[in-house]
């Protein structure tokens, strides 16, 4: 790289130096993750406009570039990624900065800081090594954040999303050992050029798409994500649906558009597309069983990693423009939820699916928040999710594959089945005003700006596509 | 062959002999105490041999000296935790031997 | 057949047997988390051994560097497994039992 | 190749997928750890049979000697009412599930090209210009030096948050039983020892095998030894402790960072300095190394507390 300002390397290290300089100084943890949280952000904004200016931007660590070093390199789809990470996690992490200091909040904002990292790097690496071990950082960093409060049943949750991490990394790592042995090279550009339909190939192509669906917790694979999700803190749930959750399967786009595009469209990719019509239905109808809110959002987050998985069926740009749209709008729109959960949780003192009755005069931003994010993620105009669903279906019926866009409609009626009496029961009339607990305001507004950010993608989606189109790969 | 090899492979094989019969003895021997005792024969004896096999042979010094080095640390080493093990057995004994402290 | 060969057999042999201990021996934790190592034994294996295919004196050291960062990376993963295990069963006896599946947690 | 390197390496060849096979099934859980430590040594061996000593160095301090440590201390607290037996059904999925993947990829593995030099020649022509002579220490800090600093962020995070999750009251050491005078005497030897070998390590590294991975291995060994044996009480959050532990990812960062300002591409050491800030990041790393790897022992072994206590979140 010549020139430009190396913001691309910023948008990893800022957080890591904030995370490590707010190990060594405890006392002043706060502060000084505001200042990299702030630097972090422009850097990413600065990032993302280099890459709608001028396309792809890439740099080399060590100024080796491949085979030799490891290049990062940011397209449409990193940079979406990037934004996406820079605009949801900081403002679920004002949460503990608005909580104010506390060794918990401290923890936590560490731990965030080192995701953070941790995911940037993964949304630029273009090393299939590096991105094993961006992913088993990002996935220390997650189970640090879940048990990060000791309860019980967090600790049980995050060793078994642990173990069942691992074990789908290492399923990752044998193919990489394969993919090397074939090829002699581990960046992801050189392996598409490189490949060639052998044995080793589809094998370590198999492997690694394995891992890494046990690890996006795609539909017979998600068993660890209800306990994770409903069991840690409020506000760590949010990241992991909205962004944490997101991690392997941005790792699975690269691998399969980078490096194996031949086989998308083709009958593995059928199976995964399946799998995903699977997880989109059996998410939605435990979603509609469960009584707890969380187990909602959870069951809901198990649907909509099915969403994702619909673009690989379907292998064309307007797939991946709306897969990669669910990602963003989920992300948001989970994150809210999440977020106007723990509002309710602390001012009912419970989740059950009937707390939110007559809440809604009493909390009425949280709200707004639940209303315009359940939108969302329902598919309703003008949503995001609206948007993600209509490019989904549409880019099925333009391969004259209309079972696709069945399913993404059917998945959308199952979702209103289960975001209707949420908001139904709030906005029941209330003989009596039910006793409430006090319930942190910085919470509330954080919601709202979720939701309205799960909105507002509704309304911009061009400017969004064309960086995506920027990449021009698939 | 030259002489030197020649003594080489037999101090070889004699270090291979005493790590058999070391081994043999960790199989066979009824309780700790004897166990142990195999045991350390093999690492003093058995390693002292084949440290000294490769003495014979080394081009310098230097590794002569290193050869000697481990050979000293495996035996504080194993010394050591034949003594550890030997303690923790002679702790356990009269609980779970019934014919009362050996 | 060379020697690479016979280690890669072998290490595809390690890395079955850690499937089999995370997935289906036991549930026991620590039997969970053996199998994970052993898994990971197989990939490093295979990866030093894909190294040695070379003709020429050195083997390629950039597989040793990765199966370096990969030990690494294993033993932080069963440090904090086993924390969280050690945590787990302190914190078993005294809490109070789990609620049901879907009931509120107080 | 002679027959005796055959019989050698078919020997080890064969007694490693058995002895993983012996792990997975021991009857009880000491024996399954046992022999999870056999498996570490004899990979060592194997490893340096197909000429990757520092691998063999790293996995037998740290991948059978610490892991193993950490499993055997971590065992008596951990309450066997966390075992459930799997079902007969289960079994027999995950055997003909296995039985499958075993065979698809040794087939696949065997059809590998038998010849291939990797990037071994184009490492070799770029090692002039690297910070160190050694391939691999080449590799690891300058070549995939991207690779290792978030490695070295994931050994980090693992330390904040096996930290995160100890009780505060499990922190303290406990001293176990009397340690014994042969005992306390091999420790006076061990500290001394283990800091020259681990300076001798660091030194090897930058030509020979060997490293910051290594050597912050051995000195954890060591102070774990002296955690166990109750010798040393585990080790407090205090500044200087903290200051240990970011140290290396400190001085990684700051290497990674420094470039960017003179607009040059991250981890791009100055050429002519990369020898001594290669050098001076591999100290800072086997610092921070040694002190992580001792933060995952939680202490001297314990047992399970009594249930009488009260909890002690706030």
């Amino acid at each position: 790289m010549s020139g430009t300002t190396p913001w691309i390397s910023w948008t990893i290290l800022a957080p890591l130096a904030g995370a490590t300089l707010s190990v060594l100084v405890a006392r002043r943890a706060v502060p000084i993750a505001v200042i990299a949280s702030a630097a972090t952000i422009v850097s990413v904004a600065a990032t993302v406009g280099q890459v709608a200016s001028a396309g792809a931007v890439s740099s080399a660590a060590g100024a080796w570039g491949a085979p030799l070093g490891i290049t990062l390199r940011a397209d449409g789809f990193g940079a979406l990624m990037l934004a996406t990470f820079g605009v949801v996690g900081p403002l679920v992490s004002l949460q503990a900065i608005g909580r104010r200091g506390g060794p918990r909040a401290r923890r936590f904002l560490v731990l965030w800081l080192f995701a953070w990292a941790s995911l940037n790097a993964l949304a630029l690496s273009a090393d299939v090594f590096n991105l094993y071990v961006t992913v088993e950082l990002v996935t220390l960093a997650a189970v640090g954040l879940i048990v990060v409060e000791r309860d019980r049943r967090a600790l049980a949750a995050g060793l078994r999303y642990l173990l069942l991490s691992l074990v789908g990394s290492l399923f990752y790592l044998m193919g990489v050992a394969l993919l090397y042995a074939a090829t002699a090279t581990l960046d992801t550009e050189l392996l598409g050029e490189r490949v060639t339909p052998e044995p080793a190939s589809w094998t370590a192509l198999a492997l690694m798409t394995a891992g890494l669906c046990l690890k996006a917790g795609l539909c017979p694979l998600h068993a660890w994500v209800p306990p994770a999700y409903t069991s840690a803190p409020p506000a760590v749930s949010a990241l992991l649906s909205g962004l944490i959750g997101k991690a392997p399967y941005v790792v699975l786009v690269r691998l399969w558009v980078e490096v194996f595009p031949g086989s998308l469209g083709g009958g593995a990719a059928r199976l995964l597309g399946a799998l995903g019509a699977l997880g989109i239905f059996w998410g939605s109808l435990l979603a509609l069983r469960a009584r707890r809110l969380k187990r909602v959002l959870a069951y809901s987050s198990v649907a909509h990693v099915g969403y994702l998985f619909l673009f690989f069926p379907l292998g064309t740009a307007g797939a991946w423009a709306g897969a990669a749209y669910v990602a963003v709008s989920h992300a948001a729109a989970s994150a809210s939820m999440f977020m106007a959960v723990e509002v309710v949780e602390r001012s009912v003192g419970h989740d059950m699916l009937d707390a939110t009755k007559g809440v809604a005069h009493r909390r009425p931003l949280t709200f707004v928040a639940l209303g315009l994010a359940g939108m969302s993620l329902m598919g309703l105009p003008p949503s995001g999710g609206f948007v993600a669903k209509w490019l989904l279906a549409r880019a099925a019926l333009e391969r004259g594959e209309w079972w696709w866009a069945a399913v993404v409609i059917a998945g959308g009626l199952l979702s209103a089945g289960y975001v209707f009496p949420i908001l139904r029961g709030a906005f029941a009339p209330q003989r009596r005003s039910p006793e409430l607990r006090r319930a942190p305001r910085h919470a509330e507004l954080v919601s709202l700006s979720l939701a309205v950010v799960a909105l507002a993608l509704g309304l911009i989606p061009l400017r969004l596509m064309a960086l995506l189109k920027l990449a021009g790969r698939s | 062959m030259t002489l030197q090899e020649l003594a080489a492979a037999a101090l070889l094989f004699a270090g291979a002999f005493f790590f058999l019969a070391g081994a043999i003895g960790l199989l066979r021997f009824p309780d700790p105490c004897t166990r142990i005792h195999a045991l350390t024969k093999a690492d003093n004896l058995g390693l002292g041999f084949v440290v000294l096999g490769l003495a014979v042979e080394a081009p310098s010094v230097v590794l002569v000296a290193k050869l000697g080095v481990i050979w000293v640390l495996v035996l504080v080493s194993s010394s050591l935790s034949s003594q550890l093990i030997m303690g923790r057995a002679q702790a356990r004994a009269p609980r779970t031997d019934p014919r009362g402290p050996t | 057949m060379s020697v690479w060969m016979l280690y890669g057999a072998a290490a595809i042999g390690v890395f079955s047997a850690g499937v089999f201990g995370a997935f289906g021996a036991t549930t026991h934790v620590v039997r969970r988390v053996l199998g994970v190592n052993i898994m990971g034994g197989g990939v490093f294996l295979l990866l030093v051994a894909s190294a040695r295919r070379a003709p020429s004196a050195i083997p390629d050291p950039v597989p040793h560097a990765l199966v370096l960062t990969g030990i690494v990376i294993s033993v932080s993963a069963t440090a904090l497994a086993m924390a969280i295990a050690r945590a787990l069963s302190v914190t078993r006896e005294r809490d109070s039992p789990a609620p049901p599946r879907d009931e509120p947690p107080r | 190749m002679s027959l005796v390197d055959w019989t050698l390496d078919g020997v080890l060849a064969a007694l490693l997928p058995l002895i993983a096979w012996g792990v997975v099934t021991a009857a009880s859980l000491d024996k399954a750890i046992m022999l999870f430590i056999v498996l570490g040594f004899v990979s060592a061996l194997a490893w340096a049979r197909l000429d990757a000593i520092d691998v063999a160095l790293v996995e037998a301090a740290v991948g059978s000697g610490l892991t193993g440590a950490l499993l055997l201390s971590a065992l008596p607290a951990i309450q066997p009412r966390l075992r459930r037996p799997s079902s007969l059904a289960r079994r027999a999925g995950v055997g003909a599930l296995l039985a499958g993947i075993t065979i698809w990829l040794g087939v696949t593995t065997l059809r590998l090209p038998a010849r291939s030099g990797g990037l071994a020649e184009l490492v070799c022509e770029n090692i002039e210009q690297s910070g160190a002579l050694h391939p691999i220490t080449a590799v690891l800090l300058d070549f995939r030096g991207y690779d290792t600093l978030i490695e070295v962020a994931v050994l980090l995070v693992a330390s904040l948050a096996v930290r995160a999750v100890q009780r505060p009251r499990l922190r303290p050491g406990r001293r176990g039983e009397p340690t014994s005078e042969p005992l306390a005497s091999f420790l006076n030897l061990l500290v001394p020892a283990s800091i020259v070998i681990a300076g001798f390590l660091v030194w090897e590294g930058s030509h020979a095998p060997g490293g910051a991975f290594q050597a912050g291995s051995i000195l954890a060994g060591c102070g774990v030894s002296l955690q166990l044996t109750g010798e040393r009480p585990a080790l407090r959050m205090t500044l200087r402790v903290r200051a240990a532990l970011v140290l290396g990812l400190a001085v990684f960062v700051a290497l990674a960072g420094a470039p960017l300002l003179r607009g040059h591409d991250l981890l791009d050491y100055p050429r002519p300095w990369a020898g001594p800030l290669v050098f001076a990041l591999e100290l800072a790393l086997t610092v921070s190394i040694a002190v992580i790897l001792v933060t995952f022992f939680p202490g001297a072994p314990d047992r399970p507390e009594p249930p009488a206590r009260a909890a002690d979140s706030p």
